[in-house]
């Protein structure tokens, strides 16, 4: 077998957090370079993978197989398609981002002993995060991706419960009352998703056999595997509860806000950007491949809750009076449109998923962490604290309004691509959903608008007249992102032509044709 | 030299400028406006040489395409970046960037005091491409990039004094509202997706006989919400005179000459689509006519100079919406009136901006009176705007106006009818508002007084740079017009793109002409009696109930206020209560049920060894039982 | 074979008597390799007492230790060898005249129960944490045992430097009864292996040296309770004994499923007279659910773990549970098959109850000890799932899970003991509060445990679970496996607490202190974290080791 | 005489012994209760090896008298040492632990 480039792409991360942890506490810097080494050299890799993947080949490549644990059916099997790729790249991409911004999260406050090493652990959690997000996009094995799936919460909940945002209003105990409820809520939540999941899974070995996703679906697909219509509906709705949970869908989402209000903003990306695309990832590969006919069956109630997600997330966004809590909900509402584009099933629908996916990592981190600058000088959530940042510090202000900006999906800018590909794919299907999804793109100006008019323009705020502009450090943690959006934005088509392949195949397996236009139709 | 490589050269240029104004940083601030202007003449030049080419060949070839990439390559789905110049979009092509150019020129000096200016050329250059992208793109999803991106530009324009609240939230609503038509614009596009299978101009226009009319009705209404939008039309105009606070070259430009015109464009562009859709295209004359009544009504009450052009800005494109909508009689006269008044629109509103200048940017009308004498040239730049737009025999307005007039009566039956005289009406009370702002600005005795720091204003003639382009304007909004008209040039210069046929008016040319003059003469005399012969009292009268409705822009805002602003309000308080009681408290109770049902088992262990022992015989009990009764049943 | 052979061993000389003189006794034949593992440990019990008989107080503690660590060694090393002769597989056989079964699970268990009392020995000999007593080292144990709480007598015992190493021949005479209580082929020498071990763990649980008083109670209750559930199987004994007129487990199992029928009329009114039959079982499973502390015969379990000694809760919760389930394997799949219609369904509502009560309360539970013990109630039912698959699958994976389990315990107690105040350990979870901020080592520690309890993948309790949830789900107890889930999802929550408690609450002035402890008790926490994960990233050998042992012989 | 009624009687004698258990505070009495029960089952298991016809019930018998002295011994010990720390022999007054 040649080189496991996979492996090798998942492993590294995972190096790069035990060699962080083990830093010495008093080399902090160290620790943080090394870990931004590890992420870097990740992402060299995963250009690799990229470079490597040949959209026109076999559906999954650079596949790795070895034994693992024979008594459960379960191979360790990686392997990649277009999507896989395109998600782990965005990945590799945001993690330098994410530790650059964090530079100064997580060092410690002058109280904490000498043994207490808070630096080395937050990066090493967030190189932990990486290395089982990574992974769980590259298995094709149900019970490793779900061991993946479930084993990346531990790092995630003490990343948000041991590393609070600083800014915060009340006592110290009170804020870390609210962190770790967040922590909590977070972790229950998904933990909860992934049990039942984990039924299913066990459900799906004694239906199956295994776990090999390509041996089941080819089984599927020959029919020498075929589920009762209930149990497969049973198995179905265990996965996609824990995706949904993870994704997260309406009513399903109210650990989000939570989580990424009580987080730094770093890690608030690491969530909304990273993190939750493994749970529509898996929707894509996992509920249509192994699942076609439920899929079929519960794709109404889907995208009426994928609906009730976008308008009502957006909405929510409006009301909200903290900057992280409204990009959260401004996130439910694009997880709608995500989820929409899947089960709309079709090809533009399920290309502009998962373009969707990828844009909306960047987009989010590119406002978020521009939040998280804001923030951080400010010392303070709360969008009425602010007025007039343009004023004083004009670039930080410019770098947020095109973060806003993407998130309402201005064309031009990556977002509008995939968020009018799915509105076209899933108005194809139905037009009635795509026409009330097309009501997210107005509130989207809104809550959008409302934020930047509230905290950049009007009168100066005294408490911000003496904000500096974003230093050299964060303008290098935004400006690349800025300029993917662009880039994105006018030339998605190195990402669509990554996906195409891919969503040829998923659309193959739930056995569904794009509708025809009328004329050709009437032809 | 092949020429439709340079088209895209015309978008790359402001684009460029664009680009290098807003990531320059402070090291340009002293250049910065040259280099914006020189970038918006490069673009026009450009225009001009293709027009000139355009001009050397046959009417049929004269449609020029660029294909630069294929944007969304996705199964079943082809999104191009490729441009189309054909006659329509190169009319277009040399009114924007041609009047863009006079106003980056005029804005030179306009701005010269703001230490922002840098970014305000950079806006304007970025609202220059976008434009031109929306003209010259070959299919309506390109089109729609241009079409939010002028949005944008506007947004960031209308906002650029961002330090008052007005104006950011005058750019918030013009956005919003904005945001809207555009969901029409993408609904009709995913529409023609699933109707034709592609949104490129060309295949979708030749194929809209092989679809159902109910179909093209669809789209059109559509492309209707859209247009109301950009070019404010009842009933999504209400931003129009909010964007107003934006400085006076971007309302010359983006909110009179050029952004507010894409609407038209946008219909005719689609003629083929309304065509085959006399549902659609009724509705398209209703709106063009109600908001050539309803700006004309609020151009009357406005004492604010600007909202006032404002609401004359509304009026005259409702001519224009009106024309498109009459189908192939009225498509030529709909973008004739719309080049015309892209000249004398744009200079009033410069001259307007000249006189605020001068006048320490007072914009109330009633504290001006008698500056002909301080600022003469812009006083005859302006009255020349103004006879142009009232429609005085000769002048860009007249030949204009006059033929949209005859085209509403041409299409005939009741209709042709109301709408005509609609159209009529319309033209009197243009007359009439124009003649007020001419009296109360230029005419009657001087009433401002020193405001409260007690600096009067020291009415002066503008610099040249502002003057210049003010001049060149006004000769577009005498000559343009007439030239034009002369053997119906400008009709068979676009008649290829949007074909044109004489419709059968139940009135004769003369008739029509004849009948607007009427009005005219009525509207001068009306606004002479009531504003000329009398002084004009500073603070305003409390009027009449209409007047009163007008200057709140017939209560429209109120609506909103009430029925959207209020009503969203509430929803989303409710919702945010929602999701805290509802969604999160089923959770949370859950576990707080957990949690009670925990404590109170927690309470039989009591710490008695009987009590054990008790459960302990118990479970022994049940466990005998249940195996017995397990075979008893 | 096994039926007759029973009976010979009783009714040989019996019949010998009336028959033809007494110039014959065929001896029975004892196959003593086969019997080494637990022969070695009683015989090293039996050479503990001698030494508290002979050898001088100073040297007796170091002599305990020795004896014990190198008995459980060699008898971990005759189990070895034993499954390396195959008698796991195809040689397994039943030994002694019927009495003991030599075969897979037998010996899995064997070896299980060898190596938790091994690592739990270690914590037993633990004498760095309490603080030096008048010049001398001591242990977690009382320095004498009838010395009133607080008395003189007791300082002066202290004083004196006594110490009470009878706990060494005590847990040694414990796991011998544990090697017996899984092997045991008939339901009399079942029933002397319970006393066997439970005996002296109703005395270890009394000799705490802090907090004696709640030590003695737990005695007094586990003891009280134990007899009354001892009591409750002796008399189910009987009544089986009644039902199959033998106690032989091969023997009732044919009875059971009717190869052996009524040959005497006479008889017809006791022999195969089902209601005997049930109620007998039912009583022998309730001892056996007493053991395991399954809802609702748990309730000593919080109260007696509290009290114990911490190292002995940890003895006991690891070993017993190994001991008691593999029991009760031996009870339902050997003896009881023919019945297992009548035992299944009751044996899922004992699961079910189990899995949510155990879960639930322990929600709310203040004290760490209190709170592993009830964790210990929900994977009692857990476990019970796998029982109930009643498929070979059921049996290893059941297996697997006990060698899982047990080692996490051990380890989570072990460091319990290291947590200390001024009164000994510092079992109230408010204390813990900030642990990972003063000592990030040992939090982490505990943290991997919690999670393993809770079943995180990449922990040995995910591969447990999984593999008795699979089981069970195989065996057609679906619905189990979905309150198996909910119920760990409970479970979850209060782990998490403690979780949260250790890292996320700041650390209270007045915290406890973690002492450094020597190597022993650092090797039992390095195993049971080395197994945890071992187990949980790589499973497969110990897969294998169990499912090789999934056949019971008949 | 009918077989079973040795076996009621037994059944009788476990009953009364566990309802001791059950309603008696003072620790030796449960004790004791508790020797009842085993005695009980000693009954029963004579009475049914004099059905079968096989001794393994007599001995059995035997063995549990051992244990039962087993447990008396460790009992007592237990009991004894709670006593001198407490001065009560009720079981209620042991229930420091409970919840």
């Amino acid at each position: 077998m040649s080189f496991p480039l996979l492996t090798a792409t998942a492993a590294l991360p995972a190096v790069g957090a035990i060699a962080t942890a083990a830093v010495p506490a008093a080399r902090r810097t160290a620790a943080k370079w090394l870990a931004l080494f590890f992420s870097l050299a990740t992402l060299a890799l995963a250009v690799v993978v990229a470079v490597r993947f040949d959209p026109d080949g076999d559906r999954y490549q650079l596949t790795e197989s070895r034994a693992w644990i024979k008594d459960f059916g379960v191979r360790y099997e990686l392997g990649v398609d277009g999507i896989g790729v395109a998600l782990i790249a965005l990945t590799a991409l945001l993690i330098p981002f994410i530790i650059l911004a964090g530079w100064h999260d997580a060092d410690p406050l002058e109280t904490k002993s000498s043994r207490w090493r808070p630096t080395q652990g937050f990066f090493a959690l967030i190189l932990a995060v990486e290395a089982m997000v990574i992974i769980s996009f590259e298995a094709t094995d149900v019970f490793l991706f779900y061991i993946f799936f479930e084993a990346m919460l531990i790092p995630m909940y003490f990343l948000i419960g041991g590393f609070g945002d600083r800014a915060h209003s009340g006592s110290d105990e009170n804020a870390s009352a609210q962190r770790s409820y967040a922590a909590v809520k977070f972790l229950l939540y998904n933990l909860v998703g992934g049990l039942i999941m984990l039924a299913a899974v066990i459900g799906l070995y004694v239906v199956a056999g295994n776990f090999s996703l390509q041996e089941i679906a080819e089984a599927r697909a020959n029919g020498s595997l075929d589920m009762a219509t209930n149990t497969e509906r049973l198995l179905f709705l265990g996965f996609f509860f824990a995706f949904a949970v993870k994704a997260p869908l309406w009513p399903l989402h109210t650990w989000l806000p939570n989580a990424m209000g009580e987080a730094t903003a770093p890690v608030a990306v690491l969530i909304t950007a990273v993190v939750d695309k493994v749970g529509t990832f898996a929707m894509l590969r996992f509920c249509l491949q192994l699942f076609p006919e439920a899929s079929k069956w519960a794709t109404p109630v889907i995208l009426v809750l994928a609906l009730v997600s976008i308008v009502y997330g957006a909405l929510l966004a409006v009301g909200q009076r903290d900057i992280k809590r409204l990009v959260a909900y401004a996130s439910i509402s694009h997880f709608g449109f995500i989820i929409l584009g899947i089960f709309a099933m079709t090809s533009q629908g399920q290309s502009g998923a998962t373009l969707y996916m990828v844009n909306h990592g960047i987009s989010t981190a590119a406002l978020m962490l521009v939040a998280g600058f804001l923030i951080s000088r400010r010392g303070s959530r709360l969008i009425a604290d602010y007025g007039g940042v343009q004023k004083v510090a004009p670039v930080l202000a410019g770098t947020f309004l095109i973060g806003g900006l993407a998130t309402l999906s201005l064309p031009g800018l990556a977002p509008f691509v995939s968020e009018f590909l799915v509105l076209v794919g899933t108005f194809a299907r139905y037009p009635a959903v795509g026409i009330i999804a097309t009501f997210g793109i107005v509130l989207a100006a809104l809550y959008t608008l409302v934020l930047y008019q509230r905290t950049m323009t009007g009168p100066v705020k005294p408490e911000v007249a003496s904000m500096p502009d974003l230093k050299v450090r964060e303008l290098a943690v935004v400006a690349p992102l800025i300029a993917l959006l662009i880039v994105l934005g006018v030339y998605p088509k190195p990402v669509t032509e990554l996906v195409n392949p891919a969503v040829k195949h998923t659309m193959s397996d739930v056995q569904k044709k794009d509708p025809k236009p009328d004329v050709e139709a009437a032809k | 030299m092949d020429t439709e490589n340079l088209i895209a050269l015309l978008v790359a240029a402001p684009l460029l400028g664009a680009a290098v104004l807003l990531c320059g940083g402070r090291r340009l601030d002293r250049v910065g406006h040259w280099i914006g202007t020189a970038l918006a003449a490069v673009s026009f030049v450009i225009g001009l040489v293709l027009f000139t080419d355009m001009l050397g060949k046959g009417a049929e070839d004269r449609s020029l395409h660029q294909h630069l990439f294929s944007w969304i390559p996705v199964e079943g789905f082809q999104a191009d970046v490729a441009f189309q110049l054909d006659q329509l979009s190169v009319t277009f092509v040399l009114l924007i960037s041609g009047v863009g150019t006079l106003i980056h020129l005029y804005s030179i000096g306009y701005m010269e005091h703001d230490e922002r200016r840098r970014r305000f050329f950079g806006y304007l250059n970025l609202f220059l491409a976008a434009m031109l992208l929306l003209v010259l793109a070959d299919n309506y999803l390109l089109l729609y990039v241009g079409w939010e991106g002028v949005g944008l530009a506007s947004y960031l324009l209308i906002g650029f004094w961002q330090h008052k609240p007005s104006a950011a939230t005058a750019a918030k609503k013009a956005f919003l509202v904005n945001r809207v038509g555009d969901m029409g614009l993408s609904i009709a596009i995913m529409l023609m997706f699933t109707t034709f299978g592609t949104f490129a101009f060309e295949p979708v226009l030749e194929a809209t006989g092989e679809t159902s009319e109910g179909k093209l009705t669809a789209i059109g209404l559509m492309l209707l919400l859209a247009a109301c939008g950009k070019s404010a039309q009842v009933p999504l105009q209400s931003w129009l005179g909010d964007a107003m606070e934006g400085p006076t070259p971007v309302s010359a430009l983006i909110h009179a000459a050029t952004m507010v015109t894409a609407g038209v464009y946008l219909i005719v562009r689609s003629g083929e689509i309304f065509n085959g859709a006399p549902d659609a295209q009724l509705a398209v004359t209703v709106v063009g006519a109600v908001t050539l009544l309803f700006g004309a009504i609020v151009g009357c009450a406005k004492d604010d100079i600007k909202k006032a052009l404002a609401g004359s800005t509304m009026s005259q494109i409702g001519y224009m919406i009106l024309a498109a909508g009459l189908g192939p009689i009225g498509y030529v006269f709909a973008i004739m009136h719309l080049v015309t008044h892209g000249f004398f629109k744009a200079g009033l509103f410069l001259g307007a901006g000249s006189v605020m200048h001068g006048m320490n940017d007072e914009v109330d009308m009633r504290k001006y009176g008698g500056l002909r004498k301080y600022m003469p040239v812009t006083f005859v730049t302006f009255g020349l705007g103004y006879l142009a737009i009232i429609g005085f025999p000769g002048l860009s307005g007249f030949f204009s106006k006059d033929k949209i007039i005859e085209a509403a009566f041409a299409k005939g039956g009741t209709e042709g009818w109301i709408l005509g005289s609609v159209a009529l009406l319309g033209a009197a009370i243009t007359a009439y508002y124009m003649t007020r702002v001419m009296l109360l600005t230029f005419f009657g005795e001087k009433r401002w007084q020193p405001d409260a720091e007690g600096n009067a204003p020291h009415p002066h003639e503008s610099p040249k740079s502002m003057t210049i382009p003010m001049i060149l304007l006004a000769f577009g909004s005498v000559f343009a017009g007439g030239f034009f008209s002369v053997g119906d040039r400008f009709m068979h210069w676009l008649e290829p793109v949007t074909h044109h046929d004489h419709g059968d008016s139940p009135l004769s040319a003369a008739t029509v002409t004849g009948a607007t003059m009427v009005v005219l003469v009525i509207g001068v005399t009306l606004a002479w009696l009531q504003y000329g012969r009398r002084p004009v009292p500073v603070v305003a009268p409390r009027g009449s109930l209409l007047t009163r409705a007008a200057r709140r822009d017939l209560l429209q805002d109120d609506f909103n206020h009430v029925v959207l602003v209020r009503g969203g309000e509430h929803l989303t308080r409710s919702l945010v209560y929602v999701d805290h009681t509802l969604v999160d408290g089923v959770v949370n109770g859950t576990a707080a049920s957990v949690g009670g049902l925990s404590g109170r088992l927690r309470k039989l262990q009591n710490g008695y060894a009987r009590s054990y022992a008790v459960s302990m015989f118990g479970g022994a009990a049940v466990l005998i039982a249940a195996t017995l009764l397990m075979r008893a049943v | 074979m096994s039926a007759t052979a029973v009976h010979s061993l009783w009714t040989t000389t019996a019949a010998a008597s009336v028959n033809d003189g007494i110039d014959k006794i065929d001896a029975p034949n004892i196959e003593y390799g086969q019997l080494a593992p637990t022969l070695i440990v009683i015989g090293a019990a039996v050479i503990g007492v001698l030494i508290e008989a002979f050898v001088p107080r100073k040297s007796r503690y170091y002599a305990q230790l020795f004896v014990a660590v190198v008995a459980l060694a060699a008898a971990f090393a005759a189990v070895v060898a034993l499954a390396a002769g195959g008698y796991g597989t195809t040689k397994a056989r039943i030994a002694a005249m019927g009495a003991i079964a030599v075969d897979g699970p037998a010996l899995f268990l064997q070896g299980t129960i060898l190596l938790a009392g091994m690592v739990a020995i270690f914590t037993f000999a633990e004498r760095r944490l309490d603080p030096v007593a008048h010049g001398n080292r001591v242990d977690s144990f009382v320095a004498q045992a009838g010395a009133v709480p607080g008395s003189p007598g007791e300082q002066a015992a202290t004083k004196a430097g006594f110490a009470t190493t009878e706990v060494f021949p005590l847990a040694l005479f414990a796991i011998g009864g544990m090697l017996v209580f899984p092997s045991a082929n008939d339901l009399l020498t079942f029933f002397i292996a319970l006393e066997v071990f439970s005996l002296p763990l109703y005395l270890l649980c009394a000799l705490a040296r802090r907090k004696r008083l709640m030590s003695q109670e737990a005695a007094v209750k586990y003891f009280l309770l134990g007899a009354f559930a001892s009591a409750f199987t002796l008399f189910g004994i009987a009544l089986i004994y009644g039902y199959a007129g033998s106690v032989s487990y091969g023997t009732v199992a044919k009875v059971v499923d009717g190869t052996i029928t009524t040959v005497d009329p006479a008889l017809a009114g006791t022999m195969g007279n089902d209601a005997l039959l049930l109620i007998g079982s039912a009583m022998i499973v309730m001892g056996l659910l007493f053991k395991v502390g399954a809802v609702p015969f748990h309730m000593w379990t919080p109260d007696v773990y509290q009290g114990a000694p911490t190292p002995v809760t940890g003895f006991m919760a690891a070993a017993t549970k190994v001991a008691a389930f593999g029991a009760l394997l031996r009870l339902l799949y050997v003896v009881l098959p023919g019945l297992r219609w009548d035992w299944r369904p009751v044996m899922y509502g004992v699961a079910v109850i189990t899995m949510l009560g155990g879960a639930i309360v322990a929600i709310t539970q203040t004290d760490i000890k209190r709170l592993l013990a009830y964790s210990s109630i929900a994977h009692a039912g857990f476990i019970l799932a796998g029982v109930i698959a009643t498929t070979e699958d059921g049996v290893s994976s059941v297996l697997f899970y006990l060698g899982a389990y047990s080692f996490v315990t051990i380890g989570a107690f072990a460091v319990v003991t290291l947590v200390r105040d001024a009164g000994g350990e510092a079992t109230h979870l408010s204390k813990w509060a900030g642990l990972g901020r003063r000592s990030p080592l040992v939090a982490a520690v505990f943290a991997v445990f919690l999670l393993a309890f809770a079943g995180i993948p990449l922990t040995s309790g995910f591969s447990g679970k999984f593999a008795v949830f699979k089981a069970a789900a195989e065996g057609g107890a679906g619905a189990l496996v979905v309150v198996g889930v909910i119920s760990s999802a409970i479970a979850a929550f209060f782990y998490i607490r403690v979780i949260v408690l250790m890292f996320f609450s700041e650390p209270k002035a007045d915290g406890p202190t973690v002492a450094v402890p020597s190597p022993l008790t650092m090797t039992a926490i390095g195993v049971g974290v080395a197994v945890t994960l071992v187990l949980g990233v790589a499973p497969q050998y110990f897969l294998d080791l169990a499912g090789q042992s999934g056949v019971f012989v008949r | 005489m009918n077989p079973v009624n040795y076996l009621y009687l037994a059944a009788l004698l476990f009953a009364i012994g566990a309802t001791g258990v059950l309603i008696r505070r003072n620790v030796i009495v449960v004790f004791m209760c508790v020797e009842l029960m085993l005695n009980a089952c000693n009954l029963a298991f004579v009475a049914f090896a004099r059905l079968h016809g096989n001794l393994d019930g007599q001995i059995i018998a035997f063995f549990t008298m051992v244990v039962a002295a087993a447990e008396v011994v460790v009992g007592l010990a237990i009991i004894v040492s709670l006593f001198r720390s407490r001065h009560s022999a009720s079981v209620d007054d042991a229930s420091l632990m409970k919840l």
